[in-house]
């Protein structure tokens, strides 16, 4: 988009996300945009429907801080750690609404809005009880092999907001690593924010085109965050901070446990969130 | 040096990948097990992540699908399309999944414990296990001994098993759950419904059924399992240790 | 120096396109139109080639829209998928478009002359042009003024324009054709019905309607087009000389 | 695949490709697999089905040689030269059926069969002359909206050729530059049959999994053929002989013309093939 520039994190939300916006959370397991999703916390965004496939504790954090009136997931937890303890409350006193599908169907959901159609067919969400508890979940014959699938609907969020390792300043978002759900979901989303690691010189991005996983004319917004997935990693610059998931299981099991922990690491400016990450362990480039 | 209750799982599910596969595993003892086929009789076997990652063999046990180490050493990356594309295409051979709950029809949850909009404790949800149960040619079941775990019908079908009848319900495809593993035993699912076919070493029908909530079967002639190789327990180590 | 035939038709096609937007273009002419505009006044219009290529600034006329020269300067490089996904979600602005017969609603032909089983001329067939006269926002329609490529309806109906009635047809979207343009002139299509708009250089309403199957109306004020400017002239030289 | 190695294309061939099967061409103006192509020719397969979106001059040669009895496509000409003249006169004579649909249609079919499913919605092919020639295309309504799309069916080819920039021995293929509709139409396909430029050891691959496009299960065979584009290109090794497709459209605009053409090109063991490219003009590597 030609209106894209370099932006700080504070002015892309301001300008690209609304209450009650559905929001598209990139990163699976990589790449986590904590930076931007703390941002949102911070801009004190209220009434978001976040979702993904395979939630991680940035979308906790979003229910803690009381920016989300529903989630839609495929997974809601903190992996391989445990549940996701705000959300668990959040549901238990009816804070939030949820819906529920399965990865592989949240993927379609996102496909389909990329690509425009209102549903995708599927071969899951047939048996089992995920199906039931899907309000309004129907299913097609396919018109050719009288198949019965899935009618899986589009998903299109108001906007996505993703990390990536780098972009030029016109918005062409190149990432590699694990991918997941990421670029998918950025695609079916009305707009995109990125932020990224490094914004590089335009020949940086042509020197490498198949990298681009996402074109400039679908991007609203870049800004250049340095360690901006912490404490999730970026391929190629640094590792996951796997004890900080175990730290933020341990406080995040009671509300005032939580709270301190959005307070240590939300409520700093972006220097103070830098001084306190031990960058010379977990730095690989 | 006596195999832990991780190792008895992992080495016997390993045992039951053939060389040549694709097997969709997920963080944990499924993909310990799946590291010690690779490592050892099935060094061709292609370990597939659904963050996108094929043919990865990761030097430290990944917490999350989409971790370093199931990035490095991929040989391919693709993403959540690619992989779900080619599993609900059929083309996924085996999965090694693992669940809050099991249930005598290999019926798996991990959803919820206690009814669903007022559960007693909320869990993670699919992800895609449900998926991967419902798409892929055979699974085989990991699980802890931790007789809460194996109930006679689970609290939420995430991810499908056999129905009531002893059959694959409409919707599914593939053969369904095979084996159910723990470190006490190995169940099959011969009808379609759980049945005792092997002790691993040290245990009996008894110890191996502890506290289930439903009886098991016992099929007419119990295997007894060999105890992890001393090759299986080394490459374990790394990882169990 | 005079401008030859693509160059008028290039210029005049290039003045339609705005900056910041994405146009889906084809070999040939359409290359040149879109280029011209991104060295000129719309430097951040976004090429798009139905091969997955966005941003590409070809150096040398590609012959294919898989062509070296659409891959080196690209800012993207996905694939068929991520480009016509993107046209089918409504979110490509404008398509360049020629074909071997154009007619009075703006249908393009490039499938066959004459009857579809027995042809007397086979054609390339669609390509994208169906998929993009489907689902652009709007579309400019670049022709050399070759008589016979001009009729009252084409002799099928590849890339849908408007019927009958003047109406987009059930199935289509955005708002069509909004231009033809030729080396002698430029037609809209107002009420979706060809009409004379504007003139090229040295042209009057006889010879830009010279040889045409079907009658043409003619605006109430026909706009006399510049010629190409120096600076565009400077631009296409490279490719039209 | 476990069994995949590297391979010759006789054998590859003679393993993978039957008569009567469904192919699908690679290559989308990049890559074509011409050395593939031709070695179908030399093996004197009958009665394919040779399917992709955008067919270029190989599947000209394929029709001129007698290999063909049907093509399903979306566009086949020689680009910006001309028309297919083979592909003319065997429509033309009834030698040859047809099936007819667009580029985007067509990755529409290959994708549904990458994915597993019987049908994908879309929103083209509901106007123009299009649909009416295709026999037995039909509609669905959206379940959730009502809308009326066309339901474009699965088309998953028995076995795919493709050409690309390197691939490992166990047949994990790397493929940069124009990507086009030739990985998804590989995905669909039951068999993958590869050449690459160059057969590369595994920790390249895995130094750069991200340019990966195909996994080694997928891959039943892998050969090594380099130039094996020629007259089309690979990104980054040689460019394209624009040349050569100017004169095969002046020579095949007669059955004798086109005889030539193949005997010169085809009907010649490697080396003498090599031997006839100017690989000093129009090496880039």
């Amino acid at each position: 988009m030609t209106g894209t520039s370099r932006r700080s994190l504070a002015l892309s939300v301001a300008e690209h996300v609304h209450d009650g916006d559905t929001v598209f959370l990139g990163g699976f397991g990589h790449a986590v945009p904590f930076a931007l999703g703390h941002e949102l916390i911070r801009a004190g965004k209220r009434d978001l429907v976040i979702c993904r496939s395979g939630a991680d504790i940035l979308a906790d954090q979003l229910i803690a801080a009381g920016c989300v009136s529903s989630v839609i997931f495929g997974w809601i937890g903190n992996p391989d750690v445990g549940i996701a303890h705000a959300f668990r409350r959040a549901i238990a006193d009816g804070s939030i609404t949820w819906e529920e599908w399965t990865n592989w169907s949240m993927v379609l959901r996102l496909q389909a809005a990329a690509w425009g159609v209102p549903y995708l067919p599927a071969k899951v969400l047939l048996a089992g009880d995920g199906p039931a508890v899907i309000d309004g979940l129907l299913r097609v014959s396919c018109p050719y092999t009288g198949e019965e699938l899935a009618a899986i609907p589009a998903l299109e969020p108001d906007v996505a907001i993703i990390h990536a390792q780098r972009a030029d300043e016109s918005g062409n978002v190149q990432m590699w690593g694990v991918i997941g759900d990421t670029v998918v979901g950025a695609l079916a989303s009305k707009r995109i924010i990125v932020s990224v690691e490094e914004i590089v010189h335009t020949s940086v991005i042509e020197s490498s085109p198949n990298l681009t996983v996402i074109p400039a004319h679908r991007v609203a917004a870049v800004c250049e965050v340095p360690w901006g997935a912490y404490p999730s990693y970026v391929e190629g610059a640094y590792t996951r901070d796997d004890d900080h998931y175990v730290e933020y299981d341990r406080r995040s099991r009671t509300p005032e446990g939580v709270a301190e922990h959005l307070e240590r690491w939300v409520n700093v400016d972006r220097d103070a969130y830098l001084s306190m990450i031990d960058r010379h362990r977990l730095a690989t480039a | 040096m006596h195999a832990n209750d991780i190792e008895l799982t992992s080495a016997a599910a390993a045992r039951m990948l053939d060389d040549g596969e694709a097997c969709f595993v997920g963080i944990g003892t499924p993909s310990i097990a799946a590291l010690v086929a690779k490592h050892g009789h099935a060094p061709n076997l292609t370990l597939v992540y659904e963050s996108g990652a094929y043919g990865t063999v990761p030097s430290t046990l990944p917490m999350s699908t989409g971790s370093p180490s199931v990035a490095s050493g991929a040989s391919c990356l693709g993403d959540c399309g690619l992989v779900f594309g080619d599993l609900q295409a059929g083309r996924i051979e085996v999965a090694i999944l693992s669940a809050a709950q099991v249930d005598r029809f290999g019926n798996l949850n991990s959803t919820v414990i206690g009814r669903y909009r007022t559960p007693k404790v909320r869990l993670v949800g699919s992800g895609g296990a449900h998926d991967i149960a419902s798409l892929v040619g055979r699974t085989l079941i990991v699980m802890p001994h931790d007789p809460r775990r194996f109930v006679e019908h689970v609290d939420f079908v995430t991810a499908p098993g056999f129905d009531r009848g002893g059959n694959r319900p409409r919707g599914t495809r593939g053969t369904g759950p095979v084996a159910l593993i723990t470190p006490r035993a190995v169940f099959g699912f011969g009808g379609g419904d759980l049945r005792l076919e092997a002790l691993q070493p040290g245990h009996d029908a008894a110890s191996a059924t502890e506290g289930f909530g439903f009886s098991v079967p016992i099929a007419d002639r119990v295997e007894q399992l060999e105890p992890p190789t001393r090759r299986e327990m080394e490459i374990m180590a790394r990882w169990t240790r």
